[in-house]
């Protein structure tokens, strides 16, 4: 028996389960922060979080944070270097997955954070900040996305985070997370790995706006386990980022 | 500062962006700025919004907090107050873009971005060859701001600056500016700064001026010194959704303020007292006897 | 460590250079090793002359108390004890070099060395064009160690490292290299290191193998903890004139001792005593409370 | 009146004499050290050190140092970087004057420190070290010489330190101080600014192997003030580098 538990909470837990012991993360923040603490409570002790700002952890940070500049992430940190420092950590290769989000996402994996007219105007986005860096040159990628029609698209209107392409040296999207379910981006096309809990497939090809692959035998996604949700819920005490209310990504 | 000069700022990331100083920029009504830095937080949208700006270099334009910079977006998508130009770049590509000009380089080679819409017709980034025969690379061109301003713990009178706890481009953007102004909580005796020589980040030689402003940061924290105060940056994420609104903030805020000490009072002393970090984590003692 | 590694070492220049390691490798008689370094003081002409390295990748070989290092005029002038190939680098070249495999980059560019001979017909430095159309450069190729030797004054247990005084190139070769062992005075319980993220040069997961060998750099200095011997640079100098002089050094300062241990008792207690720093100089205190 | 003194005390004093006032110093070792310390002591108070190890000092250190990484230069230095942070500020060019020395000088200011045949047979020397970075890429140089016939060629056997030629962005030798006198180099070309008290121009002639200018009214170098000799003895109680019997550069 499982306690309840909605769809972020969800979400911080696959995101956990990307994570492999002894790996060396890159870490976002929102719910891959939640998902790196989660990991290294559960199943990769030894894992290692860097932070675009030059931070590097080996474990989460002792109060909740707002952003990764915050000063209890510095506080108790193994390392705080130079946002170079840790850029070149990865464009050497040193870090085996990245975490990042975006407004829309094409088949490819292609992220695009910078501008739309998805929706008829032009709507302007923050950019890429270190997403397109992490997408470019991490050993793979999870990518984390709401997932609404209107951000599946068959082509993204700029690419902010490079998805699978031809000549790429290295990486490139393995996994999706979404408030759907779980996929496979590995092969350069979208196939579910397993839907959550309650979800039809007709559901995840209506809210798709491209072609994806769904196989009838599909799994649904394990639910967090009553430990998995009580990190989440000490971690996160007032549902700042897995609040029903908070978007995803 | 002048007007149209280029101005890295917020280098650090969220952690010591000099609000102080990006408000008296605008109570100075500057022109034509260019602004420089990695993700610049609501500072870069506040003097957008205000009417100071032509061009925007870097990664990520927003506040961190709440998303979207309605300022920046106002001006991006209908060039209101002004038209601006934006330079996008990815976090390490602006941070290239600075170790170049610090390194007095013309570019720096990379291979971020490679598949991407950022470098594909950039200003500032082409596709260069391997000389010794590899994979092709991208070359970031060397960005040399006209200032930089660096919000630091300590600094003594000459400009050699400690800085501890997030450092972001901070180095890169003091190393290629043409002027760099070092604001300080703190100035310190020099023997302060000569007792941890591997801490001062920032030779004085390189620093055109130093200031003291405590609190010159907020509500944007300074490691050891004073936390993020988080409200702040959603109250101006909601209330810059409309210009109106942002009128009205820049008036209580910046306008009606003479300077700093008058922001801090009207923050309020509980505010700044809850922000003010009292107790002490320090550092494990470094023995520099020779 | 194994026979035809290419290992970096005595990367902070005259300070903290890995003797203990150094002699132990001789002591294993390694053959064919490349060594790395900017300037490599004694340490280097030692390992030439007992023959255990084929070739040198460095800006300067020799004694910097003395000048010349007679070990490596040797094997370089007569090929005794066996011939040598040395890639003559200048301190900035080197450490792009290094730098350039620390980035994962094939190369960094220069204008260093334009107009001398060490760039001339150069294994990895070639001449390119500016793609901005600039004057022209020199790309400087990458080269990335096998292992790096570092030595620092204190690393926790999973090798996140503090080093302080003189960093010269470490920083860079421990990140480029394969394996990267450290080299510390004391082995210091993680929340230590936690204490100071600031000062944590090397990060743990880049580090292979953590070795506590207090006096393990004599007789080079470390800051805060031992002070420069200088008479063994100039006995050195003076005994290893000639290869039956190096030899009977060899002996007695390597051979016949089995370890640092042995090495710092052979030195004599009235010495290390006079070596050891005792005295206090602390870095100002440095709060990192959030 | 002016005390009695040797030619490495008037080569410390000509040394000190190129560094002006708020200048950024890059320092060697040795005579140029002592120099840059006798610069600070009397008139270039703001003139500021850098060394090639990382180490920027506003004031020689406390006690006598036989390496430029010796703890006593690290106490009290303004700031400890890494030795490509020092370069970078040199090649981006905010050093106005580099000291450095030569085994073997040309007339075009060309060092060699590489190695040499001069002798017959080929010596290995130990290399460029810094020397030809601040070569390459300071604002100006200034080099330190022994003035002996075999180490004043017409054509170094290896350039390690570059000179003048055609295409020099920056910089070049301006200035050379050797043990018989002070020569002005900027030209592109030898010129004697002056020659130490006692020194006969065919001396020096005899001891250049190369043709040299000499004008026949020729200003004699000014010897050391009280002052200044008193610096240096303090700075190198010993004669370490001061003696008559080391060798300068």
């Amino acid at each position: 028996m499982t306690a309840t538990y909605n769809r972020r909470e969800l979400m911080v837990v696959a995101a956990a389960r990307e994570i492999h012991d002894d790996e060396v993360v890159f870490v976002g923040m929102r719910l891959p922060l939640l998902g790196f603490g989660l990991a290294k409570a559960t199943h990769a002790p030894n894992a290692v979080g860097l932070f675009e700002n030059g931070v590097i952890r080996d474990q989460p940070a002792e109060t909740f944070i707002y952003t990764m500049g915050d000063p209890p992430n510095i506080a108790g940190a193994v390392a705080c270097l130079g946002l170079l420092d840790v850029m070149s950590l990865l464009q050497q290769g040193r870090v085996d997955v990245g975490f990042i989000g975006g407004a829309e996402i094409d088949p490819l994996g292609n992220l695009n954070t910078t501008r739309t007219s998805g929706s008829g105007w032009m709507i302007r986005l923050p950019g890429s900040g270190g997403a397109g860096d992490i997408a470019s040159l991490a050993g793979r990628t999870v990518l984390i996305m709401e997932h609404e029609p209107r951000r599946f698209r068959e082509r993204v209107d700029y690419v902010t985070s490079p998805g699978h392409f031809p000549g790429r040296r290295r990486g490139g999207p393995a996994t999706l997370i979404t408030t759907l379910g779980v996929f496979d981006l590995s092969g350069g096309r979208v196939r579910a790995a397993s839907l959550h809990p309650g979800i039809r497939a007709q559901q995840v090809r209506e809210a798709t706006g491209f072609p994806i692959d769904i196989d009838d035998e599909v799994a649904a996604t394990t639910p967090p386990s009553a430990e998995e949700l009580a990190y989440i819920r000490h971690a996160d005490p007032q549902g700042f980022w897995t609040g029903d209310a908070v978007k995803a990504g | 500062m002048h007007d149209g000069d280029a101005i890295a700022l917020g280098l650090a990331l969220e952690s010591g962006i000099p609000f102080a100083a990006v408000h008296e920029i605008i109570r100075q009504q500057r022109r034509d700025l260019t602004l420089i830095g990695p993700i610049s937080d609501m500072a870069f949208d506040q003097m957008i919004a205000a009417g100071t700006v032509a061009k925007v270099i870097a990664a990520w334009v927003g506040n961190v907090a709440g998303g979207s910079g309605y300022g920046f977006r106002r001006a991006y998508e209908q060039g209101q107050p002004r038209r601006i130009v934006m330079e996008d770049h990815s976090n390490f590509t602006v941070g290239l873009a600075l170790k170049a000009a610090a390194m007095g380089l013309p570019y720096l080679p990379t291979f971020t971005g490679l598949g991407g819409d950022i470098v594909r017709s950039h200003p500032r980034i082409r596709p260069i060859d391997d000389p010794f025969g590899g994979p092709p690379l991208l070359a970031v061109g060397a960005l040399r701001p006209d200032v930089a301003i660096i919000h630091v713990q300590r600094a003594d009178p000459q400009g050699n600056a400690h800085l501890w706890g997030n450092l972001g481009l901070t180095v890169e953007a003091a190393y290629a500016a043409r002027r760099t102004i070092v604001i300080c909580e703190e100035v310190v005796p020099d023997a302060v700064i000569r007792s941890d020589p591997n801490r001062t980040v920032i030779p004085g030689f390189l620093v055109t001026a130093v200031v003291e402003e405590p609190g010159g940061a907020l509500p944007s924290s300074v490691q050891g010194y004073w936390r993020r105060d988080f409200e702040p940056f959603l109250s101006y994420h909601r209330i810059s959704r409309t210009p109106e609104g942002f009128a009205s903030w820049l008036r209580e805020w910046v306008l009606d303020l003479p300077d700093r000490q008058a922001y801090l009072r009207h923050m309020g002393a509980p505010t700044s007292e809850r922000l003010r970090v009292t107790d002490r984590r320090l550092a494990a003692a470094t023995n520099f006897a020779p």
